[in-house]
């Protein structure tokens, strides 16, 4: 049901963990429905050096996570927040219709994350 | 790759001798039991063979067994015709919360049109405690359908009490035994059983075949309106092959039942109990004292199913789960959340259901790699480090 | 003893491709299509290249493939849920006097359960008229049903006319083209065809398996209630080798389908040619010109359609009869009736069905027995003496 | 489906055909139904010197003709007449529950030809 991307980020996700040096962070989804996606991302110079994830949920969660990441790691803001969860999915070759929802949100997470930065940086 | 299954509940690897038996009815005896020459009557007595090895696993006559495409139209033909042909005598029936969905959609089904229902719900064990069904039964109460043991949590429900609460109230009893059949010793007679569904696929026969049991004198009809096949019960040319693999099957999984039983006790309580001891934060589902032989289910906190089982995949050990991810819905199993587990803790549910040919190897393969799976997800998931350790 | 199975309508031997494609869903890839692993996932793969195979067949998308377990199963389905799911459009169908009693019981079924029900009588060749079917049409008629071609007599409709007169009116149209697919082109598209049922056992497939074909936005729903299976539309596991072999056999009818239906046009007319010529009294029954490939049915007046069946099983060749004695039933066959046969000549019915794999031997062997059998059962005859010669 | 008796006297009926001393003749069931017997019989000395049927109909119309026949030929009327269907199909190792009506009546028929030839007797 899966492409072997997909399959390959799950069995090999990219960048998971945290940062200690994170200046946004973004956590979408729930655990009722079964999927939680928390981005972490660290931010200098308007790009993105660096970035982590922790998923709970499906393959398709795990997979969309890890693309996610490894689209925008030393990306512009700007040019990350073009991506789109459609974007992860065609990036990993397609996801089954079922999983275009819930499981297909790894990008709204990034986007949040890059919200976070965006107040912090208000902020100081 | 080793492939390790233990997905027996979904269903089983077909009986070589099953599938010995049918090859003949594929090739050589191909005729249609309602014709009147040589491979007619050869295929009517195939028929008439398998139906009497069906009927002997249940203590059953074999007048009272009539053959359908599986279990879920036995499930169908048995609630639906039952309630349909007895309105007379209430249009009221009970079933429970944790029945597999050919019963539940069915009685809601029946619902819709203007039938009452009720579904008991279940203690944590998931067991259905008969003073809740004695509480629910009404005089207008015309059918009770309570599985015999649960597909996903394993429990074996009090199944002769069940039934001698519903005749004192001169109700009918049904019984989904898809997932005992030939696992669990079953005797229509001394249980108290009216009707009772089988599914050939769940006792290592093959897919396409399963039949209904119809206690003499049982007012129950048709779904399938046509031709007399089955006493005029079932209509349709009966699938001969899959009948034959059907009634083989029974008999071969009756000759070995005690041995098989005590086997996949003994495997499952060593896969159960090593899950139990080297992986945390995990919660076994169902009954352990009254469970259908080989079935260990569990959830695991901080993960979620669908990801255990590509994990386990991806080492050739085949499993199931009760997530909504690996059922199409959004909400986890109803079971699960019929004994009472949070959202959270029903998606990360495994069920490793052993088989016959599961060995002691493949026991110890899964507690080899289960912790390890289950570690990495975790170490993957935001909810570990909030939740708990691990 | 040689065989001569000239039954096809009843049965076919299933092709040996068809059988070997199934043989590994029997051995090692038993998985259940629900499944997320690898047996579950090969499963599944299977039964959508089955769904394809069977699209193709009748030229329908692979999403308007929903499989069940038979003929009957099909037409229970379209027929009873087209009714229940439109009940607003309007409570009248239309069916026609000599379908299958797959049809005809089903929609009995619905009569005696507030529906209202229109039985088109046919002409002395089987056929259903057009215009007949224009003046039972009416605004509030949901479904007309008629099948493709008969299974007793052979005669093929005019579908393409009726659909376009049930089309003007709003309704929808079902076809039971059991006895023609696989022998005859069908094309959903462009013969206005909004639901179709085939049976695998009629075309060289295995028994257990059949579909509906649903034209896409077309309001059916369920008889059976339970998991997701089928697009929702059809619970319980699926019949996977009996699918795969259903899709095998499918493609090879596609395959052949104009050599073979040229060859069994031909041995059908030496046959029944040889039939009219050497046996006096016998009446040709059905259409010559709008007939199934190798279908030949006539009646001998005098004599009993069942003593001719046992007869020419005796010597190894195997036949049908709509005679009430081979039916169990008090009548003869309702189709015979239908197209204006007095009772005592309909007893004396016989079908011959041929197969791709009879043979000009086959035929010449009847034509040599035939005779003889029809012969010494009218000197057993006490009409004989009285109605004619021989 | 049927006995081997049943399919031995249907291949290979005894006592076909008619009777030109015939001196009773009993006929039932009728074409409508698909069965219809035909037995004639040569009384002499009370005896049942000859006997012989017509049938129309299944197997076990054509067997159990068949076995009537030879179970009283030779036999005196009052012998003849406590043969029932019931014997006959006993006599054949039984009959399929579906045919024990409608193709079950040779011993009638039998009947009706003694029948017939009291009647003749009275009246010469
Ligand atoms: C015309 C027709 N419709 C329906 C059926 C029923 O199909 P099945 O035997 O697959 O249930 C048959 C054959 O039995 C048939 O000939
Ligand atoms: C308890 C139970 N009932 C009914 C069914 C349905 O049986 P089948 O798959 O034969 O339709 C199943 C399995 O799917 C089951 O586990």
């Amino acid at each position: 049901m899966y492409s072997q991307k997909v399959m390959e980020h799950f069995m090999n996700p990219r960048n998971v963990g945290s940062l200690d040096e994170a200046n946004g962070v973004g956590e979408v989804g729930n655990a009722v429905c079964g999927d939680i996606m928390h981005i972490e991302i660290e931010v200098e110079d308007n790009i993105i050096q660096d970035i982590k994830f922790k998923t709970f949920g499906c393959a398709a969660a795990i997979a969309t996570s890890s693309m996610v990441t490894e689209m925008v790691k030393g990306k512009t803001l700007e040019e990350a927040e073009r991506i789109t969860n459609r974007t992860v999915a065609e990036a990993l070759d397609g996801l089954p219709p079922i999983k275009m929802h819930c499981s297909n949100l790894a990008a709204d997470a990034l986007h949040e994350a890059i919200k976070d930065y965006m107040a912090r940086q208000e902020k100081s | 790759m080793r492939e390790i299954y233990m997905d027996h509940s979904a269903t089983t690897p077909v009986d070589r001798e099953a599938f010995e038996a049918m090859i003949p009815y594929y090739t050589n005896e191909y005729g249609n039991p309602s014709s009147v020459h040589a491979k007619g009557r050869a295929a009517r007595k195939a028929l008439e063979k398998a139906r009497d090895q069906v009927a002997a696993l249940i203590n059953a006559d074999s007048r009272e067994i009539f053959f359908t495409s599986g279990g879920t139209e036995a499930d169908n033909q048995a609630i639906i015709s039952y309630m349909l042909s007895n309105a007379a005598r209430g249009n009221h029936l009970i079933t429970s919360a944790i029945e597999h969905h050919a019963v539940l959609e069915t009685c809601e089904y029946l619902r819709k049109n203007g039938f009452e229902l009720t579904v008991l719900p279940v203690n944590s064990l998931g067991i259905v405690e008969p003073e809740v069904l004695r509480k629910a039964i009404r005089p207008e109460t015309a059918l009770v359908t309570i599985m015999h043991a649960n597909n996903e949590i394993g429990t074996v429900q009090p199944i002769e009490e069940l039934a001698a609460i519903t005749h004192e109230f001169g109700a009918v009893f049904h019984t989904d035994a898809v997932q005992t059949a030939g696992k669990l010793p079953i005797d229509v007679k001394r249980m108290g059983i009216d009707m009772l569904s089988i599914s050939s696929h769940k006792l290592h026969g093959p897919k396409g075949a399963g039949c209904l049991y119809l206690k003499k004198g049982t007012k129950a009809g048709n779904i399938l309106y046509g031709g007399p096949q089955e006493s005029k019960k079932r209509a349709g040319t009966e699938n001969i092959p899959g009948i034959v693999g059907f009634g083989q099957a029974a008999e071969l999984a009756a000759g070995r039942m005690t041995e098989t039983s005590e086997y996949l006790n003994r495997l499952a309580t060593k896969l159960r109990e090593g899950i139990m001891a080297d992986i945390p934060h995990t919660i076994p589902t169902g009954s352990l004292d009254n469970r259908v032989p080989g079935s260990v289910s569990v959830c695991f906190e901080f993960v979620e199913g669908e990801s255990i089982l590509l994990m386990l995949d991806s080492y050739g050990v085949m499993a199931s789960s009760g997530s909504a991810c690996t059922s199409g819905s959004l909400e986890p199993s109803h079971v699960l959340l019929a004994i009472g587990l949070p959202h959270e803790t029903a998606h990360g549910s495994l069920r490793l259901t052993l088989g016959k040919d599961n060995t002691e190897e493949d026991v110890d393969f899964v507690l080899e790699i289960l912790p390890k799976i289950i570690g990495n997800l975790r170490k993957m998931s935001p909810l570990s480090g909030k939740g708990g350790s691990n």
